[in-house]
């Protein structure tokens, strides 16, 4: 009985209904936003062993079945991106019951951020993940696309002010952008293929102009929205500007919907396309990504600017997939490797932001350099970012060091060991940027700044998600079972392959 | 349920205890209603592993498989002995850690880290399964950072810095290790560890990674630094339980008595032998009573390291080896967290015949102890190496023969040297507290018992009574008192600025050292060509050096690159060029 | 000059692309594989006869339905810039307007109805209807003030939702009756694809209609304007 | 030349001319028309290439498409729309300074 129940319905229109009822009913936004966070994790279980018990599961809506209609599809991938949506999901809900609680009014001045928006638009933008990870026909993904798109740009836009108004229409702008190249993408698949579904699209798309076309306009629009270097300007202003518990979500989770739908595309559809030279652009780009990211996250001013300048770093390591996947027999292992260095980024990320967010909220701004001391006013907080900043340098036993490992283990097997040396200086890098901001706010000073008190479920939300980061490094073989259902790379997982 | 049933609960419940019960306490000590109450049972909390040691039966095991990757805690032979004189330490430095920081403000802060690294130790001992064995080195290893960093001055902030450098790079290892052990055995069970084919990286990286622990050559440098720097009763446990964390890693990670690698042997005996006259020779010209007593467990590890080094060579002899390693483990913990505890005790010993005397025997018995007097524990232990290096074959025996009581020389002077800057100029007005004395007089009374008892050492110590070895171990004492005479003879007429002294964490003062005359020299001799190269350098690039030199030339790239123009021509070149390589590589 | 060459370069990849892609268009198999022979074997049973009607609200129903959503968060967006003073008409209606609009708009009522019921057989449907409606009432908050301000707070709520709430109630609805989500039950189609165009084509009215305020109509208005009944804000 | 293919050529050159006024323009207004424009250019392609080379009546799938992506484009235009007047409001200018600081 339980494997009948189509569960992954309810994982799109819970977070749905709830984030509309937020709108209808003000003022119960947050007691909504608990019952998703906990309503979420019974249908989350349910797919979750549905999955591992009898495979990737299919659920025809209307029951046409694709290709008329269309169909929601999990595997592996898909369960990974649920849960990794669901942990900071639930952690950034916490978190905002405290950030948004009546008694701490909001930090932006001349600015009222409205809670009941907030929790409307977040539900809203949980759903829309849930979408998109559940769906597999390329038109409906666009309309999940803009669905994702929208939410997150109105959430930038809650923070008020010049500056993250100006973000919001910058985000907007090159949000449709992405999405348009890909909609014409969509477009050129459908004319010559006559489908729109995924699984039927892996069947017939070849190499053709078409499909060049396509991978093209579709890669291009969806490199956009991930901020790949050197189309990553939109990302600092929007993910530093944005309300901390929006940040924690847009770097955690909305950049790695974008490259989850690329991720789909080049293991799923464009296999017979895509080339080792085009993976190997991508390769290098993510490699400037990394240094450039690193770089300026070392010079910036501001501790949300350095957190989002650390997400175009990290978000350069994903992109090492694409060359990696390529090495004769290494390809399943950096299709892992990939996979746990979003999930765990994602953790150490919103753990990042979330904290970075509490320093805002006690201290009423983040510049680094008058942030000496604070530890000695938020000691949590300061571990909470700590243990985040030990996944994001990649040290054990974190989540960020097995997907470091792994992508490693891959670059040495295939004989690539060029990325490997990359990814030892960009954790290198981390390293610095991360004991910069350390150094300064561990240091003694007689003078502590002044905090305002901060509500509990901001400090231990963001020691959760960090400690969660952590605790990915130590129970590695579940997640890396689960990604095995489906993967459309096969081979061992390397773990300890020295050549 | 039949008794025996309950019994068994009963014992596995005391076994998770002995870990669980610190880490307990340390945590409630957040809570700020129940700090009052806790704060006088701190040191107590290590009673429960205490007792594990004393009188749970041997192969006790017990798993919790709801818990991480299914740990596995348990006792066996190795880990009784190492529980035994580890938790014992951490009970007596507890309590006298308890009056030693009744006046210090951050005690709590203290205590809490005190208790998370005491958690971790007796973790690692118990556990039998490579994920919570890793997990409690690494609580044990990252929680002593708070101890170390505790006083927050300059100098432990430094000695904190690079404690956690070292520990970091050392859990990178320890983790690729355990990794790759994983891979090779696909078990995660301690026990069929040592069965896998020794691969060379797998051995390195233990090695390096429990070395650190361990303070072997050259990773050593954190430990002078560090040591001093910590509160007494921490630096007790560091230098006389934690230490010997690294040491059991090795034991039970290293293929000892399994196979044989002789390459990894000598290695083994060579830096232990070099660890242990470096540890004298930079340990006498140290100033800080503290710092001598760490250059002297760098010094007493290397005797460890030789022991092993030879079950490592021939697989045979482990057994004996073997033997000698846990006595000496033993006897070196007693021994040190003695005098350091006496370090911290004799500047508050009231100016009384009986006190002075008391500090005087309780220094002294640990001291000679080291030093391998006849009598005392030490003189034990080193029995136990001489069997262990006996059937050697090779030109080792002679070396050994020769080198060891060269050593024990050292070791004498070293103590001596301890003596002198230990002992105080004026003596305090009051009497020290009770709860400082009672733990130093119970550790000294446990120096003189130590390795008597122990039953691994039951044929060392029988020999060690015979009159032969009595007279060889006299003289090697005996020389090093000479050798101190004439050296005090020497240095009679001097101030104490005027004695040579090398600065502590030996390595890392010389890299800074060497820095400077480096610095010095190149602007002497090459300075004049150097300033006229940059002039001319600055002259041709000074636009764009200013401009880098900011920092600001990154930031306005930064700026370049978020303009739209330059956007729009990233994007669109790169789909140009992707769709030309897709179309390139079309057959 | 460095702005015209870097707009130079751009326009030469652009052309560059576009030619690709061009080339890509010309290259495709006209008479390809579709999927209007299998629309056309199914309108049967879709409730409507107009087959894009039949592809949007059966066949491919829950594109729709997330439509409706963005829609819905075009609203949400545009509330999250803040409180707006609701226009005011820039001078009072004048007699002709005034008679003009009496006529004007319960005819776009009407042909939003018409556009609506059209939409099973023939072009036009909810959002065309929608469209009409919101003209419709961008025309009224142009010259009447009161009438946007009695609306605001939960009615308005309520009536910019409602279009999602009905389509997802209908699409749950049909899945708890038995089939899977958003499957009809079999003679319902086409009745329920009336009810869920109906309270689309109402949201999205409204819908437009609030978004041309371009912000969240603040609440103050209401109880200022109904305080000062008649009495018209200066400025 | 067929009708469809000309419409769609027609569309793809509208796409190019919105993505160009997209990226060289800096007046907010102009942006977000040049984006309507590249929209309105890709649902012509869809409607145009519906049509195929010779059928009665055309593919209803590609209209569906086109008409959700319409909406899809009215709702993001709306919610440009007043996020450029918000940005004028709060930044007294009608574009957005170009950098990433702030």
């Amino acid at each position: 009985m339980v494997a009948l129940i189509p569960w992954s319905v309810w994982i799109i229109f819970l977070p749905l209904l709830t984030g509309i009822f937020a709108f209808l009913f003000r003022g119960r936004g947050a007691q909504l936003g608990i019952v998703t966070a906990v309503g979420l994790l019974p249908p989350l279980i349910g797919l979750t062993w549905q999955v591992l018990s009898c495979g990737p599961q299919h659920y025809s809506v209307g029951g046409w079945g694709a290709p008329l209609g269309i169909d929601l599809y999990a595997d592996g991938l898909s369960i990974i991106m649920l849960v990794m949506t669901a942990l900071v999901g639930i952690g950034t809900t916490f978190y905002a019951t405290g950030y948004y609680s009546p008694t701490g009014e909001t930090k932006e001045k001349n600015h009222q951020q409205d809670p009941a928006l907030f929790w409307s638009l977040w539900l809203l933008l949980w759903a829309a993940l849930n979408c998109l990870f559940l769906s597999a026909d390329v038109f409906n993904l666009y309309v999940a696309l803009e669905f994702l798109g929208l939410s997150a740009v109105a959430l930038v836009a809650l923070a008020g002010g010049p500056s993250a108004v100006a973000a919001a229409m910058r985000y907007l702008l090159v949000s449709l952008l992405g999405s348009l190249s890909y909609l014409l993408g969509v477009a050129l698949l459908y004319f010559a293929h006559g489908t729109l579904s995924l699984g039927l699209l892996a069947e017939s798309v070849t190499s053709s102009p078409a499909s060049f076309a396509a991978t093209t306009l579709m890669t291009a629009g969806l490199v956009m929205k991930t901020a790949l270097f050197p189309l990553h300007f939109w990302l600092p202003p929007a993910h530093a500007n944005a309300p901390a518990p929006v940040s924690a979500v847009l770097s955690a989770l909305v950049v790695k919907a974008s490259f989850y739908l690329l991720l789909r595309l080049w293991f799923q559809v464009f296999t017979n396309t895509v080339t080792p030279s085009v993976a190997l652009l991508l390769g290098i780009l993510g490699v400037a990504a990394i240094f450039w990211g690193s770089v300026q996250a070392l010079m910036a001013q501001r501790l949300k600017l350095l957190v989002a300048y650390s997400t175009v770093a990290q978000l350069g390591y994903i992109f090492l997939v694409f060359p990696l996947a390529q090495g004769k027999g290494t390809g399943f292992s950096a299709w892992c490797g990939g996979l746990y260095f979003i999930l765990s980024h994602a953790c150490a990320k919103a753990a990042a932001f979330l904290a970075a967010g509490t320093v805002l909220y006690g201290f009423g701004h983040d510049r680094i350099d008058e942030l000496a001391g604070i530890t000695q006013r938020l000691p949590v907080t300061m571990f909470a970012f700590g243990v985040a900043g030990v996944s994001l340098i990649g040290l054990p036993p974190s989540g960020g060091f097995i997907g470091k490992w792994l992508l490693l283990n891959a670059a040495l097997a295939g004989g690539q060991w060029w990325w490997a040396i990359v990814i030892i200086i960009g954790g290198l890098l981390a390293a610095a940027y991360v004991f910069r901001f350390f150094s300064r706010a561990f240091s003694y000073v007689e003078q502590v700044p002044i905090c305002r008190d901060v509500p509990w479920s901001m400090e231990l939300t963001a020691l959760a998600l960090g400690l969660s980061a952590m605790a990915l490094g130590i129970i590695a073989t579940q997640p890396l079972a689960v990604m095995q259902i489906g993967a459309p790379l096969a081979g061992p997982v390397l773990t300890g392959g020295l050549p | 349920m039949s008794f025996l049933d309950l019994s068994e609960m009963a014992q596995k419940l005391l076994l998770m205890l002995g870990p669980a019960l610190p880490l307990a306490m340390g945590l409630a000590l957040l809570l700020r209603s129940w700090q009052k109450i806790l704060s006088r049972l701190n040191g107590w909390s290590a009673l429960p592993a205490l007792a594990v040691a004393v009188i749970l039966p041997l192969d006790t095991y017990a798993e919790f498989s709801w818990l991480l990757l299914k740990v596995r805690l348990g006792l066996d032979d190795t880990g009784r002995v190492f529980l035994f004189f580890t938790s014992l330490l951490w009970l007596l430095a507890g309590v006298f850690g308890r009056s030693y920081m009744a006046k210090d403000q951050n005690q709590k802060r203290f205590f809490f880290f005190y208790l998370l690294s005491m958690s971790g130790n007796f973790g690692l001992i118990l556990a039998q399964d490579m994920a919570s064995f890793y997990l409690f080195f690494a609580l044990m290893s990252f929680s002593s950072y708070g101890l170390v960093v505790h006083n927050g001055d300059a100098e432990a902030l430094r000695a904190g810095r690079i404690y956690i450098y070292l520990v970091v790079l050392g859990e990178v290892m320890l983790f690729s290790a355990l990794v790759m052990l994983y891979e090779t055995t696909g078990s995660l069970n301690l026990a069929p560890l040592a069965l896998a084919p020794a691969n060379n990286i797998i051995f390195a990286l233990f090695f390096l990674g429990f070395g650190i622990k361990a303070g072997a050559l050259p990773l050593h440098v954190w430990l002078p630094l560090a040591h001093p720097a910590a509160p007494t009763p921490a630096s007790a446990v560091l230098s006389g339980a934690m230490i010997k964390a690294g040491l059991l890693g090795w034991l039970r990670f290293l293929p000892l008595g399994q196979v044989a690698s002789p390459e990894w042997g000598s290695l083994c005996i060579l830096a232990g032998l070099v660890a242990a006259f470096f540890g004298v020779i930079v340990g006498v010209f140290q100033k800080n009573p503290k710092t001598v007593l760490a250059y002297s467990s760098i010094s007493q590890m290397g005797f460890m390291t030789v022991s092993m080094g030879v079950g490592l060579s021939i697989p045979a002899i482990w057994p004996v080896a073997r033997a000698a390693v846990i006595t000496y483990a033993l006897h070196h913990a007693f021994a040190k967290g003695a005098l350091f505890l006496g370090a911290g005790l004799a500047p508050k010993i009231k100016d009384g015949r009986l006190q002075k005397w008391l500090l005087a025997f309780g220094l002294g018995l640990p001291a000679l102890a080291l030093a391998g007097a006849p009598l005392t524990s030490g003189l034990v232990a080193k029995t136990a190496l001489k069997l262990a290096i006996a059937p050697l074959t090779g030109p080792w025996p002679e070396y050994l023969a020769l080198l060891l009581p060269l050593a024990t020389v050292g070791t004498t002077l070293l103590m001596i040297r301890f003596f002198v800057t230990v002992w105080p100029v004026r003596f305090a007005s009051s009497p020290g507290a009770l709860g400082l004395r009672l733990p130093f007089i119970v550790m000294v009374f446990f120096v003189a018992l130590g390795a008597w008892l122990l039953p691994e050492a039951q044929k060392s110590a029988h020999k060690a009574l015979s009159l032969d070895s009595f007279s060889l171990a006299l003289w090697p004492v005996a020389a090093g008192i000479l050798l101190a005479l004439v050296a005090f003879a020497l240095f009679r007429r001097k101030t104490d600025s005027g004695i040579p002294s090398i600065p502590a964490g030996d390595l890392v003062a010389i890299v800074s050292w060497l820095a400077k005359p480096c610095q010095h020299v190149s602007q002497k001799y090459l300075g004049p060509g150097i300033q006229e190269l940059r002039a001319t350098l600055s002259m041709r690039l000074s636009p764009f050096l200013q401009v880098y030199k900011k920092t600001e030339f990154l930031w306005h790239m930064e700026k370049v690159l978020s303009s739209w123009l330059a956007v729009g021509t990233a994007l669109l070149s790169m789909s140009v060029v992707f769709f030309l390589l897709l179309l390139f590589s079309w057959q | 000059m460095r702005l015209f060459s870097a707009k130079l370069i751009i326009i030469v990849l652009l052309v560059a692309l576009a030619g690709l892609i061009a080339w890509a268009i010309l290259s495709l198999p006209f008479n390809g594989p579709s999927l209007r022979a299998q629309v056309f074997a199914n309108i049967g049973h879709s409730g409507v006869s107009n087959p894009v009607t039949a592809v949007l609200l059966n066949f491919r129903g829950y594109d729709t339905l997330l439509e409706i959503v963005v829609l819905f968060l075009a609203v949400l967006g545009a509330w999250s810039l803040g409180m707006v003073q609701l226009p005011g008409p820039p001078y009072p209606a004048g007699l002709f307007l005034s008679a003009l609009l009496r006529i004007l708009l319960p005819a776009m009522v009407l042909t939003a109805g018409y556009l609506l019921w059209a939409g099973a057989h023939a072009p036009g449907g909810a959002f065309q209807a929608g469209a009409v409606l919101g003209g419709a009432g961008i025309l009224l908050l142009l010259t009447e003030v009161r009438f946007a301000s009695a609306i605001v707070s939960w009615p308005l709520r309520t009536l910019l939702s409602a279009g999602v709430l009905v389509f997802t109630g209908v699409a749950l609805g049909s899945m708890f009756l038995g089939g899977r989500l958003l499957e009809y039950p079999r003679h319902w189609a086409g009745i329920l694809i009336l009810v869920i165009e109906t309270a689309a084509t109402l949201s999205i009215g409204v819908i437009l209609t609030v978004l041309f305020i371009g912000g969240r109509p603040s609440e103050a208005d209401r109880t200022l304007s109904v305080k000062s009944t008649g009495k018209r804000k200066d400025k | 030349m067929n009708i469809s293919l000309l419409y769609s050529l027609v569309g793809l050159a509208l796409f190019s001319l919105g993505l160009y006024g997209l990226i060289a323009y800096g007046h907010l207004l102009r942006k977000i028309l040049a984006v309507n424009v590249m929209g309105s250019g890709a649902f012509l392609i869809l409607v145009a290439l519906a049509r195929g080379w010779r059928q009665t009546s055309p593919d209803p799938v590609p209209h569906a498409m086109g008409l959700t992506g319409l909406v899809v484009a009215v709702s993001a235009t709306a919610l440009a729309l007043a996020l450029a007047c918000r940005v004028q409001e709060t930044t007294g200018s009608t574009q957005l300074t170009e950098d990433g600081s702030d």
